[in-house]
């Protein structure tokens, strides 16, 4: 392989990645802030990019889609957040996991209902439909470039919403512990509504944005959705800084592991996995365990 | 003074750049109660989950009847001969007193890896939770869910419990924590019956009981010792008496 | 009646009815209940670990497929067919996987654990289905059913329905009884303390890893009879068995049936059993009936279907 | 006549009653035939178990909705595409309900479980979609038909196509699953003997869609053509990242038909000029295809496509032969002896069944051009396949 070869792999690992944050950042402030294991996430993604197929072809925009799409998802991420993920806070996570997987069953057939069993194209903004050229026969589409760029700003807004606000402060304290919450006077059930919508919004708009790229299909959740959690896992649950790196980690190692070892590519990522949880048990940025 | 049964040497614990516990030297002495007393955040509870091997040591050793035990597990000290309480009453949910206290004794057994004969056969361990159920005073409630008694029971229960490790020295850590008077009475008239055959270490809040039990006590301060000994000299002490000014009552 | 008696005569009722059905020997009845039987005995293998320990694994149907897989392997490469001598090697290799796996992933706790462990049946999952070797994405046949002869005549053959299906029973009423008695077991206590409050039973003086790591391996041997047996019933394995999906499927089982009794996962293997044999003709959407009735028993029923029957007594 | 899946499924409520005991023996010139549709009806797959099926039922309409005489009742399963359920879905199918003829599935691995069991019960069976080699090869039974194509049939001739427009080194991408590697397995065999160079094979995980790792090496491998296997999702994403990615002016991307099949639309120019075979096209001129492909749009309001061929076809088959015994199912080795005898005029072209009972048809090649789907020329004419292993085939 030649050097920019990798380079250009390293690249694709990379811009896989970050898409991979976008989804899994919502994931993990859910876990870290209200300790809820959440499998319906990968719904999230998928009902994001339908409402993008269908508002994109509706207004004729992907932006005006993003732009409306992105409320609404919040509205229903708040509503499912009241009406049964609220229940679930005193539970164990047998229950947590049950019941969201409960919910995957239904909203992948609300979505049959809504829009059938077929494969939707959703069109590439004409701005940026353009490629790069890259090395003499392989270009980079431009879109692919604009969703990286979109994944880093919404990288470092979260960075700057969590490190340097209110609200942000009071996520952390959330994640490391629950009961200081009350201490500081916060009113735990909203910002345990703001966080779940938060992160089903965050969700929808990584599916949104890869809808041009992805299409758009009946259980595409689920496979961003078992991903996810390994980066989540990877970096430390309820860390954002952890997934960043781990969803880089994944991207890199999936792609590296379709050039080297293609007949096993798919076991890379879990054997990446369970490599770091054996070193680390709580994840490259978890908090470390107390007692022995 | 008679030979230790458990001897700490420097013993230390930092939380970040707090010294939870810091270069703490001491020495408990068989069949006696010895009490650490101090006020919050003095290290006591860090002190105990050091020596019952629920926290790790940054430096120092501890010695169990002479024996370096600085980095044994808890199941390891338990079956050494150390016993210990928790602050928080922590019954075992889904389980009868009795079941409770079976648990306990199958200490005895060698191996609890054993998959047939169901539990309630092993005569050993019947025998040693009955006497267990008899010295922590649960007899009558021994049919009772663990989760339904009161508080003050399940204190009883939790000591039950060490008891029934046939322990060498226990550990307790606040048992009267949280209790009403009258509860905090059997629980003090408990430990007394106790102490006659075991020997001690109290972590505890509550200085009537403190110097009502305690043969020696020792004073702990921001993680270092600041005096160890007899209720009498601890009460006399002026720099005791500086340590606790406005807080509680020597 | 106590609830305890309800059980126990609920438990007998549904014996002879089993035992009616293969007297009768309608082969459908028969292979429905057999297959249902085969999901009770990985249900309350499960529940070993998930109502007595206190470890949502997510790797369990590993176990079950390695099982089907080492039967499949032992019978068409080595044309081994007495299960004297499968089905001991079937099960050792579902407990050595248990073993390993559960090693590493015991390390971790809580989450970290439901997720190493879906790690690892993924791994297994694609090595199964991609790998050259064993048959890929389509699955195998066994080339011939377990059966054991002596001096040529015929003892037991697992290709005969009635035979296989009262083996299943066998297999099922020997595992109920093996894990009911090692619950009461000295061993089963400690289970107990360690899903009331692990650090307090590691106080008193237990290796708390060394007992969930050998209850791992214990519900990974019996989760490989069940593997056996279906292999064995259906003549056919394929990867699909040891899917974190099928995992899911029976963690909602024990759930339904409720999750701490060993009944009461076989309630929920019944359940499910019915249920998707008529409720499939009910509706074009049953999955989404399936979900809304599992958040439906999360929310209303935390104890399951045992709940009720155990209510029963009191109201 | 709109067929909906609600009135079957009304039929087989009443069924599920009658089923609850132990359904004594009928005689077989009165009752209801009885036909068992073991297919996907939610899923990933669903689309193509609602068009199999409604092209069945359209079939069945044309024939009166009778088949030899007798009433037709259908018996439908949701096998979800899960082989995992696959065993205890046909057994409730052949052993519970009793059907007199099995159809299905989509899926190849249950298509592996159904051949065992309905190996040991004698079922008569009508595979109409998986395409499993193994179903017409090594476990080819006299009462299992195939109406659909096998694996070997897509892939096979379109080495001679690249062969013969000049490709002499050309890499393999394909999703690592039974249907990708069997294809391959085909195509390899096909152009290596043609004298043809296999530059690298690129297996991806079933079923990822992440291919750009794969995209940048094959730019910098830089073969003559690029043969893959994709279907549904995969294909659409394939199809336009390959686009994106600069490659599908420059290396001329050739594959299984199921490319481009149902996802042409998903696709849009980005599978301009693709070159695919298969044993169907939308295009096809002949009046079986025109008839048929105006009366499934009438009857279902969607367009027809490959999988709804072989539903049609598989009544169309039935129709013929229940004709030549009377509806009488008991005369199996004459059922089975007109099955194999039928000839008919499927929209594909002609139809015959080869001594393994699979079909012997004519393999096209289509392009993509201006987002239609254009024939081409027949790639293989009268193609049959090996059939490796089958025991009927001496």
């Amino acid at each position: 392989m030649t050097l920019s070869l990798v380079a250009l792999q390293l690249l694709n690992g990379v811009e896989q990645g970050l898409l991979l944050f976008l989804v899994a950042s919502g994931l993990t402030l859910v876990f870290g802030v209200l300790g809820v294991l959440n499998f319906a996430h990968g719904s999230f993604y998928m009902l994001g990019a339908y409402l993008a197929f269908w508002l994109a072809e509706r207004t004729g925009s992907l932006l005006f889609a993003v732009l409306l799409g992105v409320p609404l998802m919040l509205l229903f991420g708040f509503l499912v957040e009241r009406l049964a993920v609220a229940r679930l806070y005193q539970r164990d996570h047998l229950s947590q996991v049950l019941l969201t997987y409960g919910l995957v069953l239904l909203f992948n057939e609300l979505s049959r209902l809504l829009f059938g069993n077929d494969v939707h194209p959703v069109a590439t903004p004409a701005l940026l439909s353009g490629s790069f050229k890259l090395g003499e026969v392989q270009s980079w589409p431009a879109y692919r470039l604009f969703t990286s760029l979109s994944c880093l700003v919404i990288a470092l807004l979260l960075r700057y919403v969590i490190l340097g606000t209110r609200f942000g402060m009071r996520l952390r304290a959330g994640a490391s512990n629950a009961e200081m919450l009350e201490v500081l006077g916060v009113d735990v059930r909203k910002l345990f509504a703001r966080v779940f919508s938060a992160g089903v919004a965050l969700a929808a708009l990584a599916g949104m944005l890869a809808a041009p790229l992805t299409t758009v299909y009946p259980g595409m959740g689920e496979s961003v959705l078992v991903i996810s959690f390994v980066v989540v896992v990877i970096g430390g649950i309820g860390s954002v800084r952890g997934a960043f790196f781990g969803a880089l980690l994944v991207g890199i190692a999936d792609t590296f592991g379709k050039v080297l070892v293609p007949s096993v590519s798919s076991a890379v990522v879990y054997a990446v996995m369970a490599a770091v949880l054996i070193w680390r048990p709580r994840g490259l940025f978890g908090a470390p365990a107390e007692a022995r | 003074m008679a030979e230790p049964i458990l001897e700490l040497r420097g013993l230390s614990r930092r939380f970040g750049a707090l010294r939870a516990v810091d270069k703490v030297t001491l020495a408990f002495e068989r069949g006696r109660v010895h009490a650490v007393i101090g006020p919050n955040g003095a290290g006591k509870s860090t002190l105990l989950n050091l020596l019952s091997g629920e926290l790790r040591a940054d430096g120092g050793s501890v010695h169990f009847r002479g024996e370096d035990v600085t980095r044994a597990p808890p199941d390891r000290l338990s079956r050494l001969g150390i016993g210990r309480s928790f602050q928080t009453a922590t019954v075992l949910e889904g389980l009868t007193c009795e079941e409770t206290l079976r648990l306990a004794a199958q200490s005895c057994l060698r191996s609890s890896m054993r998959f047939f004969r169901p539990s309630d056969r092993y005569p050993e361990v019947n025998a040693r939770a009955e006497r267990a159920l008899g010295e922590c005073r649960m007899t009558a409630r021994r049919s009772a869910r663990a989760k339904d008694l009161s508080y003050g029971e399940q204190r009883q229960l939790e000591i039950g419990m060490v008891l029934a490790t046939s322990p060498q020295l226990l550990l307790l850590d606040e048992p009267l924590a949280g209790l009403g008077h009258d509860e905090a009475l059997a629980v003090v008239d408990l430990l007394r019956a106790i102490a006659v055959e075991h020997t001690l270490v109290l972590v505890e809040h509550d200085m009537d009981a403190v110097f009502s039990l305690a043969a020696a006590v020792t004073v702990l301060v921001n993680g270092k010792v600041l005096e160890t000994g007899t209720p009498a000299q601890i009460r006399a002490s002026p720099a005791v008496r500086e340590a606790y000014l406005g807080e509680e009552e020597p | 009646m106590t609830a305890r008696q309800r059980v126990q005569a609920l438990l007998c009722a549904g014996a002879l009815a089993l035992l009616a059905v293969a007297a009768v020997g309608d082969r459908f009845w028969l292979q429905l209940f057999g297959k249902a039987m085969i999901t009770c005995i990985f249900a309350i293998s499960l529940d070993l670990l998930v109502g007595y320990a206190g470890l949502v694994s997510l790797a369990h149907a590993a176990f079950f497929g390695l099982s089907a897989y080492a039967l499949a392997g032992l019978t068409n490469r080595l044309q081994l067919v007495n299960p004297l001598l499968t089905l001991p090697l079937a099960l050792a290799a579902a407990a050595l996987a248990a073993l390993c796996i559960g090693w590493l992933s015991l390390r971790a706790a809580g989450v970290y654990f439901i997720m190493v462990t879906l790690a690892f049946t993924q791994m297994l999952f694609y090595l199964f289905s991609e790998a050259p070797w064993f048959g890929g994405s389509d699955g195998l046949y066994l080339s011939q059913k377990p059966l054991l002869s002596i001096l040529g005549r015929p003892l037991l053959d697992l290709g005969n329905r009635t035979a296989a299906y009262l083996f299943i029973f066998a297999a099922l009423v020997l595992s109920y009884f093996f894990l009911s008695r090692l619950l009461r077991a000295p061993f089963g206590r400690v289970l107990a303390g360690i899903r009331g409050n692990e650090q307090r039973t590691r106080a008193l003086g237990f290796s708390t890893a060394r007992y969930k790591l050998t209850a791992f391996v214990i519900a990974g041997a019996v989760a490989g009879l069940a593997g056996y047996l279906d292999a064995a019933l259906y003549g056919f394995v394929n990867p699909a068995e040891l899917g974190w999906r099928q995992s899911g499927l029976l963690l909602m089982t024990v759930l339904l049936g409720g999750r701490g009794t060993l009944y009461g996962p076989i309630l929920g293997a019944f359940l499910l059993t019915f249920l998707e044999h008529y409720g499939a003709r009910l509706t074009d959407h049953s999955s989404a009936l399936i979900g809304a009735v599992v958040i439906l028993v999360v929310l209303f029923l935390p104890r399951g279907v045992a709940g009720l029957v155990e209510r029963g007594g009191r109201g | 006549m709109p067929l909906s899946r609600r009135s079957l499924l009304g039929v087989t409520g009443a069924v599920a009653a009658s089923s609850l005991l132990p359904r004594p023996a009928r005689s077989a010139s009165l009752a209801k035939i009885r036909i068992g549709l073991l297919l996907p009806y939610s899923g990933t797959y669903a689309a193509l178990g609602h068009n199999i099926t409604d092209a069945m039922k359209l079939a069945a309409h044309e024939h009166g909705d009778k088949l030899g005489g007798r009433e037709i009742e259908w018996v439908a399963v949701d096998d979800e595409s899960d082989p995992a359920k696959a065993p205890a879905n046909v057994n409730k199918l052949v052993v519970g309900e009793k059907v007199d003829i099995l159809t299905g599935p989509v899926h190849s691995g249950v298509a592996m479980a159904m051949m065992q069991i309905v190996r040991e019960e004698q079922t008569l069976t009508l595979v109409t979609n998986a395409g499993a080699q193994a179903v017409t090869g090594a476990l080819c039974a006299p009462h299992v038909f195939r109406t659909s194509f096998s694996n070997w049939q897509t892939s096979y001739p379109c080495a001679d196509v690249m062969l013969k427009a000049g490709h002499k080194k050309v890499a393999l991408v394909f999703w690592n699953y039974g249907f990708g590697q069997e294809s391959m397995a085909a195509f390899k065999e096909g152009f290596l003997k043609g004298g043809g160079a296999i530059v690298k094979e690129f297996p991806v995980p079933f079923p990822s869609t992440e291919f750009q790792a794969n995209l940048s090496e094959l730019a910098s491998l830089k073969p003559d053509a690029v043969f893959v296997f994709f279907a549904g999702a995969g294909a659409a994403k394939f199809v336009k990242d390959y686009a994106a990615a600069g490659l599908r002016e420059k290396i001329p991307l050739y594959g299984s038909g199921f490319l481009t099949e149902g996802v042409l639309a998903a696709q849009g120019p980005a599978a301009e000029g693709i070159q695919t075979t298969l044993h169907y096209a939308e295009a096809l001129p002949s009046a079986a295809n025109k008839k048929f492909r105006e009366a499934f749009k009438k009857a279902t309001t969607r367009e027809a496509d490959v999988y709804a061929v072989a539903g049609y076809d598989t009544v169309n088959l039935l129709s013929v032969a229940l004709g030549k015994v009377k509806g009488d199912t008991a005369a199996r080795k004459e059922l089975i002896a007109a099955l194999e005898t039928a000839r008919i005029e499927s929209p594909r072209g002609p139809f015959r069944f080869s001594r393994a009972h699979n079909p012997v048809q004519d393999i096209y090649l289509r392009e993509v051009k201006g987002g239609q789907q254009r024939v081409v020329s027949v790639a293989l004419k009268d193609a049959e396949d090996p059939a490796v292993g089958c025991a009927l085939v001496k």
